[in-house]
């Protein structure tokens, strides 16, 4: 079970703070992309919803832009939140989300190493 | 010989939840020279109140010292109550077990322990407590109010209309203010000029207003009932007195690029000017900054066609120095600088606005003679979106912390007046609460939603994408449906948070008035003290204190100044008895004391001393003027020989007060 | 009761009327907690606090004393914090040559809004010299009744 | 002025156009850049666990190193720049991962927040400045119009980057009139590319990539420039593969040092 | 010598005053006593300048300038700051007083040069910098400048304060190294255990008889603050190790600002308690915190405890600076 003291421990977030202005879902970039969109991150980690965020493909959508954090009025920093719900997830044994396997067919050959550098970071342990 | 009555409060629950009162009341019954220990629900009751006074006269007590809420709060309750008993209000001492105790410990046996030592250490002050007697000192009858918007003009009428001399310090050209700048105004839709200018033109014509423009206070002295203050007179460069406002410069002049400041910049003015047309007073202004003649010297267009003579290019600030009783700050606000908001794109597209320059699109006398068109392209929008709490509510690091007020029900008013005017025009409101307290506020709001069809939506903007025909892209959640809208708009309007004028800090320091940290003046008491200052004298008026709309602003405004007439019909005023004392035989004379007297307090006089031998020898003492002194102690400490003590804050008294804490 | 015997100091706070007391009253009224070894004595202004009354209270045996007033610029007389500013300094840096521990002593400016300041800075201040330990330096020195 | 110069991993291998062009550009301009021997990735990405100590430890080496020599590391990589930036700021203000990273690194004098990150835009604003740069230019951009594209890495969190107003930036659009352009300024200038999320879904960074293109060319964009590889790869995977440059390639053009 | 008491019966002879402040021998062969002189033969008999001169004349001004009649005075260019400066206290009546500033090359410390000679001495004859000291057992010779006060050994300035009448020989100039505060500093950096060990070892000798304060022009008060019942610290004696520290540190910052470092408290202490460094950490802090500052040197100038500006450090300040901890 995800521990919702955990997440927001390592996520230095507070979501008590925020005030429910939903600004950061309407400023998200990959909005579309999303099953659960930022401010429902803050929302459903203060109501200790752990669990269906860190299986829900949402939590691999977010760019990590922080468009969502720069523009809270509150100081929340949802995507703080998301990506310790992410760390969460890949820390687990065989949680990876970046296989090894998968990587060839993913790449091409103006593809920047950065690309695959910052995804591994992001999408496995 | 001592008596001393002590009596401690439960303040309901409030101590005696967390103080066992009685305990307290028992152990300092034992204190040495305490003759009466007793506690009650409610010292502060008539009941408390009658217990003390009989307690006063049964026991013939010599002090008295009541351990409940802070000092700030009941002192000068049980000050009276005291001197009703026959008393001398200042041998009473408070202990403050609230606020400085019950309130802030949760531990009983903790918060009982220091109880008792606060209680033993007001014990030990008041035993050296002296009967004090205050002085009095005259009161000017005459008021000064800082600022000329809504606030200040409906203090000063109320205060001339007493019968007082009132005079306006205004910075702008004319008087009028942000009330001036707006068209219509909630809940009632009335015309905000129609009421307002009337007004404008009663000060000017009321022989108790003298109206001073163009000008900013420079220097203030002095304390309540005799202030003193500089009033900079900035150069208009235009006589005041002989010029009749008929305007044939300002159509003249060719310096027409300036930015109209009054419309907000959406529009020009000339380089010498009349804010608008119902301005008080009606006189041009040069703007130093853009006129030609003196900037360099050559034009003179101006001073050619002024009939009355009126242009004097040498003008100079000048200044004037009078005395008042009373200072009511009425400096009023702005918008914030939304420039850090920048993801709504105010910076980036022309049909960005913030709400008062919609007032000003949308007014008869604004830039487009009152027909909505959108700044870029001048075509009608049809669909707007509206942003609520821009700056507002945010934490620190983003903007202020707290509601601007205002801006819910404006906003529901230019939506109902765009959807009344263009019925065919889309009005979007993205809130994230929806608050209107006042009377007729809420209905006026569901008039928006329900007769107008304004459409609110629950959520923010989160982004606007402006595009090269001028439209707006505005991204906005919806979290009800819980969904992101995507609005193809024509306008964006933004509620841009409001914030005190930035010239009241400096206002505030020179007048030692309080401000909280968004810098609106601090009251002297945040519920039963509204419209005073903790300093003296010093009254507030309208959104210098907190955010507040126009009928909440009129009615501070005429509480202010019931407060100022209060003051200015008294003829003497009572003076603070704490205040300091020179022992002449200690004095030395030596002007340290002169030197830290804030209040120029302090005087010498060389007297005569019989010596032992029977001669007399002259020496130079000081002497402390009551009335003048404020009390605040600093001269005591640069006093070298202790001559110089302050009653009821007696050295003694302080030393007594140590030890029994410390003991 | 439990006996306890940890060091609990003795905190003198002087606080000027019209900023500091009336911010410690808002720690109160905002129920922000301190420990109860502080305890304030309610002087007018900043510049009423006279060196001696410091020394006293290490006489009878403060292990820390605090004085409060109003934001340098802010104050209620003018200009009395700027001269309590002055002395304060001089003193503190006197007590330190004369070998006592310059933490024990302290100036704050807290304004009347500054409930959450005057809260933490008591905090702080019981914390810094409860680490400190009683008065050891100045045992020596107290004048015990 | 000397700087200790931090290309990282991808400036040496898809991005030499990006190093390149700032190699003999900054040569021109009297910047002295010292590369150290033997320096590794950056790390990447910038952990935001607030328990992650060994990502951030690749950057912490870095920095060790420029407190060493010159204080102060350049990068120009936005992806660098920000772990980098961030990283300097955790060690600066982060007690307890300084305490952490110094224990574990074991320096012989322990860092304390010396040294100072900075981008190769804020050299030439803040060292060369945009003045006298716009006075060497040889070949400006006259009368074209040119978009630059910030993306997310170089402007946030704004209170570490301090780069620039996050919202509002204006330190690109200054470097392009320095060189003779016309700046254009368009919402989406710093708005995600999609970066990462390439690996994840392709899509993706086309949808974001593709709006970010199609703002700029609505507002009048001629060229469109970055800082970034990654951002570089997804727009010219979306859009046109021409018209998208290195900011750093326009300098060394404006300069006159581009060869051909 | 000698021209002082030319210009001394001048000053009777032609009015200008109708006494003298001055020194006198006194009981010992070294010591010098204070003594108005009402007539210009008594003056020229009795009145001496010598290297033993060290006493400050100007506190003695306070009193006699309030008498009738005019007083006149010789002031070393120490004792005419503490004279200037009781003149901005208005302490002085600087119309009653008729001052000549004269030269001073250092006062001998007569303690330390009895303590030198084994035998007892009978008289002593200051030929410039060499005494002749005639002893039950011979003569021998000293040099004064072997056993200066530490007031001049650390002098500070050979100028005087401005507001004397007129000036015998030439005007000095302030002492370029300066080495008073040195012993100052040294203590700063001290460790605070080190420092308080020090003090106390110094403080625990004082003995209250007073002298320190009777001596001090700046400790001139009509009644002392530790006479004063109403002040809540009055005390005639050290009851404790604390009062003897109270007693020294409210001394010193009561003149703080005021004291023109004239050495007198040192000078006279029968513990030889080192006092004045007391007051010259006062006066380092003030100089380093709030500019350089001269007690009694410029008459308009506020004292720098009477004073502010609003760029004023913080008591903080204190935290960061000083010595180890």
């Amino acid at each position: 079970m995800a521990d919702k003291e955990q997440i927001i421990r390592i996520s230095g977030v507070n979501p008590l703070k925020c005030m429910k202005c939903g600004k950061c879902t309407a400023t998200c970039p990959n909005y579309d992309e999303m099953e659960y969109h930022p401010h429902q991150f803050v929302y459903m980690v203060e109501h200790g919803e752990i669990d269906k965020l860190m299986a829900s493909e949402s939590v691999y959508k977010c760019l990590t832009c922080f468009a969502c954090v720069e523009r809270c009025p509150r100081g929340v920093e949802p995507a703080k939140l998301i990506e310790a719900i992410r760390t969460e997830a890949v820390r687990r044994q065989g949680c990876n989300r970046l296989k090894a396997d998968d990587i060839p067919a993913r790449i091409d050959d103006d593809m920047p190493g950065q690309a695959l550098m910052m995804a591994t970071r992001k999408y496995t342990r | 010989m001592n008596r001393i009555g002590v009596f401690v409060c439960h303040c309901g629950t409030n101590i005696a939840a967390t103080v066992d009162v009685h305990r307290v009341a028992e152990t300092l019954g034992k204190e040495p020279s305490v003759v009466i220990a007793k506690d009650y629900q409610y010292m502060c009751s008539e009941a408390g109140q009658n217990m003390i006074k009989d307690a006063i006269r049964e026991y013939g007590l010599t002090g008295l010292v009541v351990c409940s809420c802070s000092p700030r709060m009941h002192e000068a309750t049980f000050r009276k109550a005291a001197a009703s008993a026959g008393l001398n209000p200042y041998l009473v001492e408070i202990a403050n077990i609230r606020e400085q105790d019950s309130w802030i410990h949760k531990d009983i046996e903790e918060a009982t322990e220091k109880a008792v030592i606060l209680g033993r250490t007001a014990i030990a002050k008041v035993q050296l407590n002296t009967p004090l007697t205050a002085g009095e000192s005259p009161v000017t009858k005459r008021a000064l109010v800082i600022g000329g918007g809504i606030a200040g003009i409906q203090t000063a009428l109320d205060i001339a209309e007493a019968g007082f001399e009132v005079d306006i310090v205004e910075k702008q050209p004319t008087i009028g203010g942000k009330m001036a700048q707006i068209d219509k105004t909630f809940p009632t839709l009335d015309c905000a000029a129609c009421i307002l200018t009337p007004k404008m033109v009663d000060c000017a014509q009321n022989d108790k207003i003298t109206i001073y423009s163009y000008s900013e206070v420079a220097a203030v002295s002095g304390f309540v009932g005799n202030f003193s203050v500089k009033i900079k007179r900035k150069a208009r460069f235009v006589d005041e007195t002989k010029c009749t406002g008929c305007g044939l410069c300002t159509e003249k002049c060719p310096q027409k690029k300036v930015p109209n400041e009054f419309n907000l910049g959406l529009d020009n003015r000339r380089a010498i000017y009349i804010p608008f047309a119902q301005a008080v007073p009606k006189v041009a202004t040069i703007d130093p900054d853009y006129c030609n003649m003196l900037k360099n010297g050559k034009c003179g267009v101006c001073a050619k066609v002024c009939g009355a003579q009126a242009i004097d290019y040498k003008a100079q600030d000048t200044y004037v120095e009078q005395q008042y009783g009373a200072i009511v700050v009425a400096t009023g606000f702005n918008p914030i600088n939304i420039d850090a908001y920048d993801e709504y794109a105010y910076s980036q597209s022309q049909n960005v606005v913030t709400s008062l320059e919609l007032e000003r699109l949308m007014n008869a006398a604004g830039p487009n003679g009152g027909t909505l068109l959108r700044p870029s392209d001048k075509k009608h929008p049809k669909t707007i979106v509206f942003v609520q709490c821009v700056g507002s509510r945010c934490d620190d690091s983003r903007g202020k912390g707290y509601c601007s007020k205002i801006c819910c029900m404006y906003t529901a008013k230019h939506a109902m007046l765009i959807r009344e005017k263009y019925p065919d025009t889309n009005v979007y409101v993205f809130y994230i609460d929806v608050r209107t307290p006042g009377k007729n506020f809420d209905e006026f709001y569901r008039r928006a939603v329900e007769q107008y069809n304004v459409h609110y939506v629950k959520g923010q903007v989160g982004k606007v994408v402006p595009k090269s025909d001028g439209n707006l892209i505005v991204y906005g959640s919806d979290l009800i449906e819980g969904k992101r809208l995507v609005i193809d708009a024509d306008m964006v309007v933004l509620a841009a948070a409001i914030e005190p004028d930035k010239s009241a800090r400096s206002i505030a320091t020179m007048l030692t008035a309080s401000m909280d940290t968004n810098d609106f003046f601090t009251e002297a008491h945040p519920k039963l003290r509204p419209v005073e200052s903790p300093t003296a004298g010093i009254f507030l008026s309208g959104v210098c204190q907190g955010p507040k709309d126009i009928p909440e602003t009129v009615a501070q405004a005429t509480a202010c100044a019931g407060k100022v007439i209060g003051l200015l019909v008294k003829d003497k005023l009572t003076c603070n008895p704490c205040v300091a004392h020179s022992d002449e035989l200690m004095c030395n004379g030596c002007s340290s004391c002169e030197k830290v007297c804030p209040y120029g307090a302090i005087t010498y006089e060389e007297k005569g001393f019989r010596q032992p031998d029977r001669t007399t020898k002259m020496r130079r003492v000081a002497i402390v003027n009551e009335a003048v002194c404020q009390g605040c102690g600093a001269c005591t400490v640069a006093c070298p020989s202790g001559a110089m003590d302050l009653k009821g804050f007696a050295n003694k008294q302080i030393m007594a007060e140590v030890d029994a804490i410390c003991l | 009761m439990s006996v306890n015997n940890e060091f609990r100091p003795k905190i003198v706070a002087f606080c000027c009327n019209w900023c500091s007391y009336a911010g410690a009253d808002l720690a109160g009224t905002n129920r922000l907690q301190y420990p109860a070894d502080v305890k304030i004595i309610r002087v007018p202004c900043s510049c009423r606090v006279n060196p001696m009354f410091i020394l006293r209270a290490f006489q009878r045996g403060a292990d820390g004393v605090i004085l409060c007033g109003c934001h340098p610029g802010d104050c209620h007389y003018t200009s009395g914090n700027y001269f309590a500013r002055r002395r304060m300094t001089l003193l503190f840096s006197m007590l330190d040559y004369l070998g006592i521990e310059k933490e024990r002593t302290r100036v704050e400016w807290v304004s009347a809004a500054e409930g959450a300041k005057f809260a933490a800075t008591m905090n702080d201040f019981v914390d810094t010299v409860t680490k400190l330990g009683p008065n050891r330096r100045l045992e020596d020195l107290r004048c015990k009744n | 002025m000397t700087y200790t110069y931090f290309p990282g991993c991808t400036l040496r291998t898809k991005a030499k156009d990006l190093d390149h062009y700032l190699r003999i550009s900054a040569e021109k301009l009297g910047m002295e850049l010292i590369e150290p021997a033997d320096w590794q990735c950056c790390g990447g990405a910038y952990s935001n666990a607030k328990d992650e100590i060994a990502n951030k430890l690749s950057s912490v080496r870095i920095i060790m190193d420029a407190d060493k020599n010159t204080g102060k590391v350049l990068t120009v990589c936005s992806a660098c720049h920000n772990v980098l930036k961030r990283v300097n700021d955790d060690l600066k203000n982060d007690e307890n991962f300084a305490f952490k990273v110094n224990n574990y690194m074991k320096p012989e004098v322990p860092y304390s927040g010396n040294v100072e990150v900075i981008h190769f835009l804020e050299a030439l604003r803040d060292e060369v400045g945009f003045d006298k740069l716009a006075s060497m230019v040889v070949k400006p951009f006259t009368g074209k119009k040119i978009a630059a594209y910030y993306g997310c890495l170089l402007l946030r969190p704004g209170k570490v980057m301090a780069m620039d107003d996050p919202e509002n930036p204006v330190i690109m659009e200054n470097f392009i009139k320095a060189i003779g352009g016309t700046p254009v300024i368009y919402a989406r200038r710093n708005e995600c590319c999609g970066g990462y999320a390439v690996m994840e879904d392709p899509a993706i960074a086309a949808k974001r990539s593709g709006a970010i293109i199609e703002n700029a060319k609505d507002m009048g964009a001629d060229l469109m420039v970055t800082a970034c590889p990654l951002c570089m790869y997804n727009l010219k995977k979306t859009g046109p593969d021409t018209g998208i440059y290195y900011f750093t390639e326009l300098l060394a053009e404006a300069l006159g040092l581009k060869e051909d | 010598m000698q021209e002082l008491i030319k210009k001394g019966k001048e000053l009777f002879a032609n009015g200008t005053v109708d006494r003298i402040i001055g020194w006198t021998r006194g009981e010992l062969p070294y010591d010098r006593e204070i003594r108005v002189f009402r007539c210009a033969e008594c003056f020229e008999k009795d009145f001496v300048y010598d290297a033993f001169c060290g006493a400050n004349l100007s506190k003695y001004l306070i009193e006699e300038s309030g008498k009738e009649g005019k007083i006149g005075v010789f002031l070393k260019p120490c004792d005419s700051y503490s004279f200037a400066q009781l003149i901005k206290e208005h302490r002085i009546k600087k119309e009653n007083v008729y001052a000549v500033a004269i030269e001073c090359y250092g006062k001998c410390d007569s303690r330390a040069l009895a303590d030198s000679v084994e035998d007892a001495i009978y008289w002593i004859t200051d030929n410039g910098p060499e005494l002749k000291i005639d002893t039950v057992s011979g003569a021998v010779v000293r040099n004064t400048y072997d056993y200066m006060l530490e007031k001049c050994a650390a002098c500070k300035t050979k100028k005087h304060a401005p507001g004397c009448d007129e000036t015998i020989g030439d005007e000095g100039e302030k002492v370029d190294d300066c080495t008073r505060f040195d012993i100052v500093a040294k203590l700063e950096a001290m460790t605070p255990e080190e420092r308080f060990a020090f003090w106390r070892g110094e403080l625990s000798r004082c003995i209250r008889c007073n002298a320190c304060r009777n001596v001090c022009p700046a400790c001139s008060c009509e009644h002392c603050v530790f006479d004063n019942p109403a002040s809540g610290i009055s005390q005639k004696a050290a009851a404790d190790s604390f009062e003897e520290n109270n007693f020294h540190i409210i001394r010193a910052f009561h003149v703080a600002g005021r004291c023109t470092d004239c050495g007198e408290c040192s000078r006279v202490c029968p513990q030889h308690i080192p006092l004045h460094l007391l007051n010259r950490k006062f006066i380092k802090d003030i100089n380093e915190l709030y500019g350089e500052y001269q007690a009694g040197e410029n008459p308009d100038e506020r004292a720098p405890l009477t004073n502010y500006t609003k760029a004023d450090c913080e008591p903080s300040v204190v935290y960061k600076r000083g010595g180890k901890n």
